[in-house]
Parts: C-alpha cells; sequence; structure tokens
C-alpha cells in the first residue's frame, strides 16, 4: 500500500500526483474501529447516570443565524466529500460541478462564520486556555460555553477546512469555470502537491467528520445536536455539562 | 522515452463460451483487456501507454456473431465485423445509415476485422492521451489538451468537463439515432441499455467512454424496427477520407411523410465525448418540409451553445453546415 | 533523334521481386548469431543527460550491452549526433542504444535504464527564438554560424557554430503580420539588379506574408542497419537513397579504410531526401556491432522515423512582386525565416531561386535566417526551399496577373525561362529550358483555355477551381566514373553506383551505355547494390541529379569501351581504330563488316592483351572507389571506365508545369482533384514509365504537402503531435485523382549524352503550386498564405468566423 | 514452432518463419505495408494476434506464385504497369488487390480504389497500382 502516489510529468519526470486512496479505506477502518471501540466501552464501562431533563427553563446556545453557517457549513463539507469521493470508489455522477459549488459555498459560510465570531460573537469562548487541558483529567472542571472536546473538534476542523478550502481553491483555478479558462501548468510537480495536501486534509477531514457525527448521535451528547438544530438546551443539561459561572447565558 | 514496437508479454485467453468469457474478465477485473478486432488494443500495449496481464479474445465466440432478425428489429453479434455490416442486406435495406457509418470507419483491413462492439467501445484520440501522457483521462491530475497554447484542433467543442477528448466512433451516433439497445453481460446476468446511456462523458467518468466496467462485455446490438426503412443521412467528413477520425459526422434518422419531417433523430460524433443528440434541431424541423429552406431556417442552432478551444472553432460551422445537409437531404 | 533504348519502357530488373516479395531491403537480412538494438530516446526537449544507469537492463540474461554517446567521437552543436550527452535539443533524440538477443528483450532493456536528465529552456518556434529575450535551443545560441569553409551540401557541417541572432519585438511582430523587418539581422542575403528602380516601373505590386510546414519524410520503410565484422572487413546492409558515393562517408564514420567496408544496399524503402547521405544513426550500427562482435540489426519504429528521419524545413517569410503593365515580373524582394528543428538547415535561397528561375524578374532581393529550434532535426526533402516556395507563390502570383488583367498562364509563360534564362544571385546561364513549350504542351493537355472560362459555380455549396503551378529543382551534375565490363560470353554488365531509391534510374541511366553500345537489353546485365559487386563511384541521388549525371558518366564509359573495342578489332584485323565501327555487338571494320568480332571474342582478346583493356591499367582521375573496382575485376574480361569530363556549364534545371481542376465544397471544407495534368521538362525521356511514375508519385507529394500533411508541436511542452502516420496525414487513394495525366516535354537537353535531366523534385512543386493556386481560385482569389491548407481552414475562411489565422507559425498546423 | 501469446503474425512469418516479403511500415495498422490474406480477406498482419488466425487460411505474398512458378495476375500486372516504386509498399497492395478480386473480379476504378485505400503508398504510386488492378481483371490492355 501506498501513501503518495507518483507519476511521470509530460517529460518522464517523477513528480507527486496526490495521496493513495487507499489510504481511503483505512481512513474509514481506522474512524469506524476507533469509534466501535469506544460505543463498546461506553456501553460496557460508563456508569449509568441519569440523563439530565430537557424540560423546564431553556438556555439559548446557537443563535439562529449560527445554526443556519453550521448546517450549511455541514451540508457544504457532506456534499463536497461525498462528491470528491465518488469517481474514486467508482460512483458514476457529474460530481465535479457540484463539488466545486458547494466548494464555493463553503468558503463563503466559512468567510462569514469567521467575521462574524471575531466581531459579534464571544470569540474568547472557543479559544483553548491552559484550564481546558485539565477538563479531561478532573471531573470537577466543568467547561464554560465549549467543552474541551468541543474546542478541540472545533479548532481540528478549522484547520482543515481551511487546508481543504485553501488547497482546493488552488485547484479550482486549474479547471474551466464561468469566469476563467483552465491554464496551463508549468510545474506538475506543485500541482501534485496541492493534490496531495487537498488529499491529505480531506481524508483528516473525513475522520474527523465521521467522529464529529458520532459524537453528535450519542446520547449523552443528543441534547448539543437538538441545540443546533432548535437553538436550546435546559437548564438542567446546562447545570450537568457546563460550569455557569464560565459561560454567562443570555 | 522508449518506442517499442513488440507486443509486451501477456497471456491470452480464447474461450468459446460467453460465459467462461465473463468469468475470466470478471476474476482478471482490470487486469484483462477483451479484444474482438483488436484494432484499438495493439497500439495500446506496442506503446506501452496501458497495460494488461491477459488479453481475453472473444473472436471464438460463435454466440457473438451473425446478424438476426427479431420479433422487433434485428440483432447484431457484438463479434460481427464492420465490413460484414456494410455487406448484409437487411441492414443495407433497412438501416443503412449503419451501413454507411460503418463503411466509413478507418480502412477496409480495419473494417475487415473491426467489430461493432470494438467500434463502439473504441478509446479517444486525444494525441497528449495516446502518447500515454498522465493527464486526467489517464488518472492523473490535468489536461494538456485545454490549455491556452494546447493543440486541439480535433478536440471537443461541447460538455468538456477536465478532458476535451471526442468520441472517435463513426457507428455510435447512428447507433444511438436509431435508438438501438446495446446487451451486456456479465456476471450477473444480462441487461439492455440504450445506446444513448451506453456512451458516458467525462463528467461522469474521466476514465471510461462507455458504461462497460470489468467483467462486462457487450454481447449484442439490438435495433428496433421503429426506425426501419426511415430516411437517413450519414456524413463524416475527415482530414482524409480513408483511416482518419471525423473532424466531424452526423448521423440523422428521419420519418418523412409527404415531404414532411415528421419525427427524427440527429447525432453528431467527434464535437463531445459521447455522441451529442440535437434535440433543439429534432425540435425545430418537427413538422416542417423537409427542404432547403427548413435547412437553412436552423442557422447555426445546432452550435450555439459550443465552447469552443483553441484551433476547434471550424467544428461549428461545420456541424452547423452537416446539420443544413441532413435537413436538406443533400450534400 | 531515333533511340535503340532511350525513350522506350523496359522492365527494370528488380520490379519482379518487388512483386513477389523476394526484394529484400536491410531489416530482411539474417546473420548468424544477430542480436537486435534498439534507441532510447530524450523524453525532453532541451537539457542534458546527467546519468544512465543501465544495471538493470545488463542484469536481464540475453541482454548484451548498451552503446552511448561515449563510445562515439564527440559531436558538438551544431553537428547532429547520432546520440546525445551533453546536448540534448528534441524530444525523441536518441541517447544510448540497447542490445539483446531478441527484439522483444531489447525493449523490455529500454524500460530498465534509467536515465537521469537536467532540463533546459526550449523553443519550439523560429519567431520565438529569434525575438530578443526569447529561449534559445541551444545553450549557446540559435542559429547556425560559419567560421570556416563551406561544407559539403547534405554532410554535417564543418567549420561551423552556434550563434545567436535577435531581433527586436517591433521587426518580429511585423514580420509575422507580414511586413518588412526593416533592419532586421539575416544570415544569408544576395541580390542582383537595382531592385527599387525596376519596383518603381511596376505598376502591380503585391505584399504578402507566408508561412509553411515542417513535414516529416516518413519514408515508409523505417530506417534500419545490420552490420557485422568479418576479418577486419564490415558488411554494412544499409538504407540509402544514394548507394557508393556514401561509401567514404560511412567508412569515415565507422573509421575504418574505405576498403574495408562493404555496403550492401539493393532495395530502399523511400528517401525523399531523408538518406541521401549516411546518416548519424548507422555509426550507431556499424561500431555498436563492433564493440560487441556480433551481427547488429538496429531497426526504429515509426515514431523514431519521426523523430530521427529529418524533415523539411518550415518558413515564415514576407515577398514583395512587382509586375509591369505587360505581366513581366519586374522586381522581386523576398525575406525568409527558416525553422531549422535543433540541427540541418534552412534552404531559403533555394526557395528565392525558385522565383528566380520560374519568373526571371529583372532584379530581385533575397535576405534568409535559418533559426534552430527544440523540433526534430531538419534535412533534405523533395525540393527541400523550391518546393514550399512553390506552394505559397502560386497563389500570389495569381493575384498580381490578376490584378495587372493577364491570364495566369499567360503570365508564366512570359515570364519562363528560354534557353538564355538566368538563375539565382550571380545570374548564371542554364544548360537549356523549354519551358514556353511545355507551358503551351501542358495547358493543351488541361484545355485550359476552355476550363478557364467554365463557371466557378457548380451548385449551391460546390465550386469550381482552377489552378496553375512550377516546380524547379537543379537536376544534374558531372564528374561521375562510369563502369562497364563485357564478359568472355558477350554478356555485358553494366556497373552503377547509383542507389535504388524506388525510381529505377539506377537502371535506367546505364541505358545510355546501352544505347551507345548499340546492344541488346537482354544481353546485358545491371550490377548494382552491393559493395562487394565492383561498383563506380557514381552520383549522390537528391535534388533530381541521377537522371542526367548518371547518363553522362554511362555514356563515358560506354565510350571507352566503343574505343577499346575498335582498337582490338585494329590490332586483330589491321588498320586504325577509326577504320572500325560497331553494331549488332560487334565491332567490325566499317568498309568491310566481315572483318569483325563479337563483344564476347573481343573480351576474350582484351583478357589477352591486358592493360588497359582487361583494366589491368585505369585512367588516373577516377575516383578511389572506382579504382577498387577496377582492379577487382582485373583480367575478367574488356573493361570499359572513365570519369565524366564532358563539357558542362551553368545549372541544368528540371523543371514542370501542372493544372489542376479541383471541386470544393464550401460546407465541408473537402475538395476533390477532378483532373491533375503535368509536363516535365526534364529534357529527353529516357523511361516513360518511369518519368510517369515520377511525376505522379511527386503529385502526391504535392497534393499532400498542399492540403494534408501536417507538423504540429505543443509549444507549452516541446511535444510532437504527428509522429505517427496518421497523424501525419499522407494521402491515400481516397485522396487523390483517380487518374492522374502526366507526360515529358522530351526536348533534348544539349549537355546530356542522351538529352535527359532529372526530374524528380519539380514534380512534386508543380503539384502542390497548381493545387494551392486551384485553392485560391476556388474561393475567389483569397490567400491563405501558409500550406497546408486543411478542411477547417476552408471552413474558418467560408464561415468568416476570424478564427483561421491567430499567429502563423511553422509548427502549428 | 513457439508461438508467444502475445505475438503478431507480422512477427512470426518475419523473424519466425522468414518471410520477409510482409513488410513492416509502422506496425500500427496505419500503412498497410504488412498486409496479408486469412481466408481471402485482406487484413494487417501487424495488427493481428499469430493465435487468434491459427485456424485461418494465411497467405502472404511469397504464396501466390502458382504451383508451375507462373507469377499471379496481379503481381504480372503489377510489373508490366510499373506499380511499385520503392516497393516497400507492393507486397501488401499486391495482397489487398488479389483479395479485391476474388471478391469482385472486374472492379470499376472506383471500386478498386476504395478497396485499395488500406495501403498507403509514400512513394504516390497510386495510378500505377490502380493501373496494375486494372490490368490484372482483364480491363485494361
Amino acid at each position: 500500500m501506498d501513501i503518495i502516489r507518483y507519476r511521470n510529468n509530460v517529460w518522464g519526470e517523477e513528480v507527486i500526483l496526490g495521496v493513495s486512496w487507499d489510504l481511503l479505506w483505512v481512513v474509514a477502518v481506522t474512524a469506524f474501529l476507533l469509534l466501535a471501540a469506544h460505543a463498546i466501552f461506553m456501553a460496557a464501562l460508563a456508569k449509568k447516570k441519569a440523563k439530565p431533563s430537557s424540560e423546564g427553563k431553556r438556555v439559548n446556545r446557537h443563535d439562529a443565524i449560527d445554526r443556519a453557517f453550521h448546517w450549511i457549513m455541514a451540508g457544504s463539507v457532506l456534499t463536497l466529500i461525498f462528491t470528491g469521493i465518488s469517481p474514486i470508489v467508482g460512483i458514476r455522477i457529474s460530481w465535479l460541478n457540484i463539488h466545486w459549488i458547494a466548494g464555493l459555498i463553503l468558503t463563503f459560510v466559512v468567510i462569514f462564520h469567521t467575521i462574524r465570531a471575531l466581531f459579534w460573537q464571544d470569540f474568547k469562548s472557543m479559544l483553548l486556555g491552559p484550564n481546558d487541558f485539565k477538563e479531561p483529567f478532573d471531573e470537577s472542571v466543568k467547561p464554560g460555553k465549549y467543552s474541551f472536546e468541543q474546542k478541540g473538534m472545533h479548532w481540528a476542523m478549522t484547520v482543515l477546512v481551511i487546508a481543504v478550502i485553501a488547497t482546493g481553491l488552488t485547484l479550482f483555478t486549474h479547471i474551466d469555470s464561468p469566469w476563467w479558462e483552465r491554464p496551463s501548468v508549468d510545474n506538475e510537480g506543485t500541482l501534485g502537491i496541492f493534490f496531495l495536501l487537498h488529499g491529505t486534509a480531506t481524508l483528516a477531514l473525513i475522520a474527523f467528520t465521521a467522529i464529529h457525527i458520532y459524537f453528535a448521535l450519542r446520547p449523552e451528547k443528543r441534547f448539543y445536536t437538538r441545540s443546533m438544530v432548535t437553538g436550546w438546551i435546559s437548564e438542567a443539561e446546562m447545570k450537568e455539562n457546563h460550569d455557569p459561572s464560565k459561560w454567562k447565558a443570555e | 522515452m522508449s518506442s517499442h514496437d513488440n507486443m509486451p508479454e501477456m497471456s491470452l485467453y480464447q474461450p468459446v463460451q460467453v460465459e467462461d468469457a465473463i468469468g475470466i474478465a470478471t476474476e482478471l477485473a482490470g487486469r484483462g483487456w477483451l479484444v474482438g478486432g483488436g484494432q484499438d488494443t495493439y497500439g495500446w500495449l506496442k506503446d506501452r501507454a496501458k497495460t494488461a496481464d491477459a488479453l481475453i479474445d472473444l473472436k471464438g465466440i460463435e454466440s457473438m456473431r451473425g446478424i438476426k432478425e427479431t420479433a422487433d428489429g434485428i440483432e447484431i453479434g457484438a463479434l460481427v465485423t464492420l465490413t460484414e455490416i456494410t455487406r448484409d442486406p437487411i441492414i443495407k435495406e433497412r438501416y443503412s445509415l449503419l451501413a454507411q457509418a460503418a463503411g466509413r470507419v478507418a480502412s477496409p483491413q480495419i473494417r475487415n476485422v473491426g467489430t461493432l462492439a470494438g467500434n463502439v467501445s473504441q478509446d479517444v484520440r486525444c494525441w497528449y492521451y495516446r502518447r500515454g501522457l498522465n493527464c486526467y483521462r489517464a488518472g492523473g491530475n490535468l489536461c494538456y489538451a485545454d490549455t491556452p497554447e494546447g493543440m486541439n484542433r480535433e478536440h471537443a467543442i461541447f460538455n468538456a468537463s477536465r478532458c476535451v477528448a471526442v468520441t472517435p466512433s463513426d457507428t455510435g451516433p447512428a447507433l444511438v439515432a436509431l435508438e438501438a439497445q446495446m446487451v451486456i453481460q456479465n456476471a450477473s446476468g444480462q441487461r439492455v441499455v440504450p445506446a444513448e446511456d451506453f456512451f458516458i462523458g467525462p463528467n461522469l467518468d474521466i476514465r471510461h467512454t462507455t458504461i462497460l466496467r470489468p467483467g462486462d462485455i457487450l454481447t449484442a446490438v439490438r435495433i428496433p424496427a421503429k426506425w426501419a426503412n426511415a430516411t437517413f443521412y450519414f456524413e463524416k467528413v475527415a482530414d482524409r477520407n480513408a483511416w482518419d477520425f471525423a473532424l466531424v459526422s452526423i448521423s440523422a434518422a428521419m420519418r418523412v411523410n409527404n415531404g414532411v419531417i415528421e419525427d427524427s433523430r440527429i447525432m453528431v460524433g467527434a464535437v463531445q465525448a459521447t455522441p451529442r443528440r440535437l434535440t433543439s434541431v429534432e425540435q425545430a424541423i418537427r413538422g416542417k418540409p423537409r427542404n432547403e429552406s427548413t435547412a437553412n431556417s436552423l442557422g447555426n442552432l445546432a452550435s450555439s451553445d459550443a465552447n469552443p478551444l483553441n484551433y476547434n472553432h471550424f467544428k461549428m460551422p461545420l456541424m452547423d453546415n452537416l446539420v443544413k445537409r441532413a435537413v436538406r437531404g443533400q450534400a | 533523334m531515333t533511340y535503340m533504348h532511350i525513350g522506350k519502357d523496359f522492365t527494370p530488373p528488380d520490379v519482379e521481386g518487388k512483386v513477389t516479395g523476394a526484394a529484400r531491403y536491410a531489416e530482411d537480412f539474417k546473420k548468424d548469431g544477430m542480436v537486435f538494438a534498439r534507441l532510447l530516446g530524450s523524453p525532453i526537449p532541451a537539457g542534458r543527460v546527467v546519468s544512465i544507469d543501465a544495471s538493470a537492463a545488463l542484469a536481464i540474461p540475453g541482454v548484451l550491452g548498451i552503446f552511448t554517446a561515449d563510445d562515439l567521437p564527440p559531436a558538438p552543436p551544431p553537428s547532429n549526433p547520432a546520440l546525445a550527452k551533453e546536448w540534448v535539443t528534441y524530444i525523441g533524440q536518441p541517447i544510448l542504444a540497447v542490445a539483446a538477443e531478441s527484439d522483444h528483450l531489447a525493449e523490455e532493456a529500454l524500460s530498465k535504464i534509467v536515465v537521469e536528465y537536467q532540463r533546459r529552456p526550449f523553443v519550439v518556434d523560429p519567431l520565438d527564438t529569434l525575438t530578443e529575450g526569447g529561449p534559445d535551443p541551444y545553450p549557446n545560441g540559435n542559429t547556425l554560424i560559419r567560421n570556416a569553409g563551406e561544407a559539403a551540401a547534405g554532410t554535417t557541417a564543418s567549420g561551423t557554430d552556434v550563434g545567436r541572432v535577435k531581433w527586436s519585438i517591433d521587426q518580429v511582430a511585423a514580420f509575422r503580420a507580414g511586413r518588412e523587418p526593416v533592419g532586421a539581422q539575416f544570415g544569408d542575403e544576395w541580390s542582383y539588379g537595382d531592385v527599387a528602380a525596376r519596383f518603381a516601373e511596376c505598376s502591380t505590386v503585391i505584399e504578402e506574408p507566408f508561412v509553411t510546414i515542417g513535414q516529416p519524410h516518413h519514408s515508409l520503410e523505417s530506417r534500419t542497419g545490420m552490420a557485422y565484422w568479418e576479418n577486419g572487413k564490415c558488411y554494412f546492409h544499409g538504407s540509402l537513397q544514394s548507394h557508393t558515393v556514401g561509401h567514404d562517408a560511412l567508412s569515415a564514420m565507422l573509421e575504418i579504410d574505405p576498403a574495408n567496408l562493404v555496403f550492401i544496399n539493393e532495395n530502399t524503402g523511400g528517401g525523399f531526401g531523408s538518406k541521401i547521405f549516411p546518416y548519424p544513426m548507422m555509426a550507431v550500427t556499424g561500431r555498436f556491432a563492433r564493440k560487441l562482435n556480433r551481427p547488429v540489426q538496429l531497426r526504429i519504429t515509426r515514431a523514431e522515423e519521426f523523430y530521427i528521419g529529418s524533415a523539411r524545413s518550415g518558413m515564415q517569410g514576407w515577398i514583395k512582386i512587382g509586375l509591369k503593365d505587360d505581366g513581366r515580373v519586374g522586381a522581386v524582394d523576398v525575406a525568409i525565416v527558416n525553422d531549422a528543428g535543433s540541427g540541418g538547415g534552412g534552404s531559403a535561397s533555394s526557395s528565392a531561386e525558385h522565383i528566380s528561375i520560374m519568373f526571371q524578374p529583372e532584379a530581385m532581393r533575397f535576405r534568409g535566417l535559418a533559426m534552430y529550434t527544440n523540433t526534430t532535426p531538419r534535412g533534405a526533402q523533395r525540393g527541400p526551399g523550391q518546393n514550399e516556395m512553390a506552394a505559397v507563390l502560386a497563389p500570389m502570383i495569381d493575384k498580381a496577373a490578376n490584378l495587372a488583367g493577364v491570364d495566369r498562364v499567360a503570365m508564366r509563360r512570359l515570364n519562363a525561362p528560354r534557353m538564355d534564362g538566368k538563375i539565382g544571385a550571380r545570374q548564371g546561364g542554364i544548360s537549356s529550358s523549354y519551358m514556353p513549350e511545355a507551358i503551351d504542351k501542358a495547358a493543351q493537355m488541361f484545355n485550359w483555355d476552355q476550363k478557364r472560362s467554365l463557371p466557378r459555380e457548380i451548385s449551391a455549396t460546390k465550386v469550381r477551381g482552377i489552378g496553375v503551378g512550377q516546380g524547379f529543382h537543379t537536376a544534374g551534375s558531372n564528374g561521375y566514373d562510369g563502369l562497364i565490363r563485357i564478359a568472355p560470353d558477350g554478356t555485358i554488365y553494366l556497373h552503377t553506383g547509383v542507389g535504388n531509391l524506388g525510381t529505377y534510374s539506377y537502371a535506367g541511366v546505364v541505358r545510355a551505355a546501352a544505347e551507345a553500345l548499340q546492344c541488346d537489353w537482354d544481353n546485358c546485365v545491371v550490377v548494382h547494390g552491393h559493395g562487394d559487386l565492383n561498383l563506380p563511384h557514381s552520383t549522390y541521388q537528391g535534388g533530381s541529379n541521377t537522371m542526367f549525371t548518371e547518363t553522362r558518366s554511362s555514356h563515358v564509359a560506354a565510350l571507352d569501351v566503343i574505343q577499346k573495342l575498335k582498337e582490338i578489332a585494329a590490332a586483330e584485323f589491321g588498320g586504325a581504330a577509326d577504320d572500325y565501327s560497331i553494331g549488332g555487338e560487334r565491332v567490325f571494320r566499317t568498309s568491310d563488316s566481315s572483318k569483325g568480332m563479337s563483344y564476347g571474342e573481343a573480351a576474350q582478346k582484351a583478357i589477352a592483351m591486358g592493360g588497359k583493356y582487361s583494366g589491368m591499367e585505369y585512367p588516373d582521375d577516377i575516383h578511389r572507389t572506382t579504382v577498387r573496382s577496377v582492379q577487382a575485376m582485373q583480367g575478367t574480361g574488356l573493361i570499359g571506365v572513365a570519369k565524366d569530363t564532358l563539357p558542362r556549364s551553368g545549372a541544368v534545371p528540371g523543371m514542370a508545369i501542372a493544372f489542376c481542376e479541383i471541386e470544393l465544397d464550401k460546407e465541408t471544407g473537402k475538395f476533390d482533384i477532378v483532373d491533375y495534368t503535368a509536363v516535365a521538362e526534364c529534357g529527353t525521356v529516357v523511361h516513360p514509365k518511369g518519368l510517369r511514375q515520377a511525376m505522379n508519385g511527386g503529385g502526391i507529394w504535392g497534393f499532400g504537402m498542399a492540403g494534408f500533411e501536417r507538423h504540429v508541436y505543443d509549444p507549452q511542452n516541446g511535444l510532437p503531435a504527428n509522429v505517427g502516420l496518421y497523424q501525419s496525414k499522407p494521402p491515400t487513394y481516397l485522396d487523390v485523382p483517380v487518374h492522374m495525366n502526366t507526360a515529358g516535354n522530351d526536348m533534348p537537353d544539349p549537355q546530356s549524352p542522351v538529352g535527359a535531366r532529372g526530374i524528380g523534385e519539380p514534380a512534386q512543386g508543380c503539384a502542390v503550386a497548381a493545387l494551392m493556386s486551384a485553392i485560391a481560385d476556388a474561393l475567389d482569389g483569397h490567400l491563405f498564405n501558409r500550406t497546408p491548407v486543411t478542411a477547417d481552414m476552408i471552413i474558418n475562411h467560408v464561415a468568416q468566423n476570424g478564427f483561421n489565422t491567430g499567429n502563423l507559425k511553422t509548427n502549428t498546423f | 514452432m513457439d508461438v508467444a501469446p502475445q505475438e503478431t503474425l507480422a512477427h512470426t512469418l518475419r523473424y519466425k518463419l522468414g518471410l520477409t516479403g510482409t513488410k513492416l511500415g509502422c506496425n500500427r495498422g496505419e500503412c498497410g505495408a504488412c498486409t496479408v490474406l486469412a481466408d481471402d480477406v485482406n487484413i494487417y498482419a501487424c495488427s493481428t494476434l499469430t493465435h487468434e488466425v491459427k485456424n485461418r487460411a494465411v497467405v502472404t505474398v511469397e504464396g501466390l506464385r502458382a504451383a508451375d512458378g507462373t507469377l499471379h495476375p496481379v503481381q504480372a500486372a503489377f510489373i508490366e504497369e510499373l506499380s511499385p516504386a520503392c516497393g516497400f509498399c507492393t507486397a501488401g497492395q499486391v495482397m489487398s488487390a488479389v483479395a479485391l478480386l476474388k471478391a469482385n473480379p472486374r472492379p470499376t476504378r472506383e471500386e478498386a480504389r476504395l478497396a485499395m485505400s488500406g495501403n498507403v503508398c509514400r512513394c504516390g504510386a497510386y495510378d500505377h497500382y490502380l493501373n496494375g488492378v486494372m490490368r490484372a481483371s482483364g480491363q485494361l490492355s
């Protein structure tokens, strides 16, 4: 099994073509095994704890606009992953236009989110501080608005999404679009490196997306998922999982 | 860069039953190569531009030979040669469009061994791709033809999706015009696919020109009676009148009653990766008399949404002209 | 004049072998222990070889060795090396050869050899490298400069170097746009007459740009050699157009005494200028065989034939033509930039020569420049220079004639060279010309007067085009040797060192000897094609050269035989040699034919007399190749041997005139040639069927050049698109007329003993010109200013979509 | 004789059987120099596997002479018309002409041209080959 695919360029010189798609299966299998192990572990060993009630007073967790952003982003990422993978796994759909349109949507919502987060949202609530790292090891430490895992997932996604966007936009300039014709490629090796980065980031993104979806579906975390749909969590859920002193909910 | 003249070492299977052939093809999957007439096989292999472990020579399979009448038209075995098609009395009488198209393929010797299945399954002729370069179609990251200075006189003016190669087949457009059905067998059975869906463009699969997958064998082509004895027009314009692939070809089937076009199927070859159906033209001529004035009224309808490259603008007027000739019925 | 043989059809001795498959070409020979060699070509357009690792290939059992540039004498630029190392200058350039016990193993070995290259900038368009700041194809420049004496035509130039010439961006832009590149530097210039003054007298002046392609030869036999060494001698089965004239050059390539080389080449599968002299690859064949001490067959593929088979030089130019009121050409000014590929040269001066002789302008200026590019090396191809000029010139001449209100044919006849015609820079004379008569003859055969008044419109979409064109090439030389042996049994052995390139001229020329000897052709044996058969030093075969040159050497050898026959008879029967005559293969006393002897008896007597009669002595002016052959035949019969010292002056013009009628479909851009009529102005017709063969074959080449054949390089990566035949597009049966109507003018040239001049090259020039003229005529005089004119260009022109020209370039058709 | 699975007929003929009359001009089915007959049908030997024709009657240019050594009418006509030039394509031209005349003993010149169109003659001797075909079919004397 290869990690990187190599091909000869127009002059017979060996250049990087991209990431080996064998890794797609490695990622898929690894993610599945890890998550399955986690599920089994949680089912077998985790102590049964009563779930906090979702009734009662509601605390606003996500504004509608942020929820919309999340789901647009989720939709575009899933679309990108599906359309990007389909030709690799042999699904015959006319994927390319959907792929770059979804990519552009993702780019715009990420830009929107970044600006909004920087100026209109409580940006600090997503920053990872030294205290956050105590969380996993000390049950008494409760997080503010976002848990350590959530912040970790957010920042991992941030890095990966920016990576796929940056490399994806570069690759986008190499195909015909309504705004330009594809250019000549002076250095196929450089192009290959962009494909390699795009592919590698995609593989990681797939892994993290799988993890993210897994946790979103886990029973003890499902209220977060609900909050991403409805915007609120219950006060009980908040108290159980968060430190109100650190999360000044409106 | 090595230039070769010898075939690479490989094994050869010569099954006589289609089931055996399917078994071998399925087992070898991507490493097996189906051979009918072989006229688009040996060049690839000699050039080392494509490789395979084994050739599966289908010519010994009797069930894939012959042309027979069916309840609704005819069935042409996949191994029927292009020469046989040009000489078959039924095809000449009822489906002369196909006979004409087959008769314009390559050269007599190639038509003598080249099969109908091979003609529709052949790979594209983009010269960059044929050189063995690692372009999109070969699994690479780019197209050498669609660039600011690419030499793309023969390439696509429609529906390019990264790859700008065109379908080289002369019989493909004719078969779509006749609403032929492609009979495909594989390990899980037989399926019948309209010719129109048999050809696929690079947007769907940049590495293949047909829906055939490893293990699939195109065993026969059925032509329904629908267009039997219709009014046909075929013309192929190529640089040289032997060997060369079409710059543009046209295959038209029309139902003309009292000089009025009641229905038609107008197909153009060599303008995109698949045979291109001109539905706008079909609609425009429906119910119109088949004459010069109807032809001229089309203007550049056929090519109006073309997207030419550096050197292939000529395909636009050429296809418009061929459409006019088909509609008015004379060169 | 009534001849026994000249002007009569005959069956050349090699035809039967060609139709039965018995004729053997270089690759048909086998030798015990023979191994197979294959070439490895460069994948990069410019750079150098850093290292070669053949260890994996050599580890394959049966792989015998590799052969690289290090095994050859150094060949610095601008020479075209057999194998490149420091100066890789085009894609496909051979880097090494590998040999193995089977061709299969040799090819397997190729894929196991790892060559590391260092790339350099490259350029595929001559004007791109000519532009200031543009890339150079060689590290040290872009053009050939001479720093010593001129090298012989067709040989690797000695005393040359690579230099650099650049034009300003404005000059290049002007040139591309069809204007004079004022003040630009050229490499070659000549003029005669007062050009400005003559232009001032002209009432019609046109200025046009033009571009023609480089065209691969694609001889059907991809070049092959098989060599082996025995007892210090090298036996070499090769594929050349010429035979003995290449002997010394091949010996030098192999660094052996010419006496130790046996060159065998009875049949050659086409050459068209690309195999006139030994070519670089032959050094590899012979030397690799010596290195391995095994017979080596080196055969190349069709693609490699494109890469190293040489090609016509493309040209890009600007021309100004002035016509006087009566249609006389007053002045011509022409500037040409050739694409010389990665080696070889341009033929711009020859292009200008075509104009100077065909139209006899009163004053003319020529400027030329040959630029190297990182494309396949260029060499001679059928009328190099002249024929591509004929192609682009014909429609322009038509335009000028039409503007001047003169009939196109009448205008050509008016300007055609007559006996006092002049040629080229020095305005030298010619041996003879009956071109006006040839034009009249062809016009009558074609029925010009009737056809020119036919309506152009045939149908709503089809138009008729009528064209006329001329071809020219110098067609003869002198100074080669003739050699004849009459055996004691009376058989007459006509030895010739002429090659067999498919024109049957090797047999045609010795008919001149049979004619002089008044002997029955059935008693003659043509001896040719094998170095061990004692061949004389004969002419190189290019430039339509053979017929004139070698009928002369055959003739002088025959005269020597006749003189010796008479002397032998005089010795036997008394009296002086002058008292004797020949006839009926006897030599006899003119006054008493009973006093005489047969040729066979004379040969027996010659052996007895020895001395010059049996070749024991020979003239001291004959070439050493001929000397060796005479020595090998000493005492075996009556030997006639002589060098051609017959008088000769002026250029020997081979000329032809052609007419073409086409039906052009404006909707598809396709045309049918419905009438092709051509007349060769090549002196006496020696071999009527052979002449028609040459004229018709040249016609096909002309049609290919005019309408089909392509030369395409991608400027972004230096890749050639047309390495195969279906991409290069030589015409097929279905692209040419169903009938061709060709003949000879049959007027004797005074400088040939049988009146013959050569014709091979003008046969193409007149055809391409006539077809280009017909295409322009069909399109109301539209000038494409280029060859080829392919269907797509005609469609674009008719559609007026503006996509036709872009930048005119030599490698983008 | 040992024939490799991937071996072309042209290779077997030329290198195993020594029948060098069949030429390789391009080895890609683009010239016709390797044309031979398989069951009286002209095909490109360079683009046919030897194993594909193992049950078919293959005739090369060497196999055309009659038992008494007489040339085939096509061969005789090609000599008479001086059809070959360099001769490298000739064997293929002969075989295509033989195939044509077996199927159509008196072709028109236009039919002959179509039937011969899979054979390139780089020397351009097409007119002479067509004359040869017409002569061999008794339509030219």
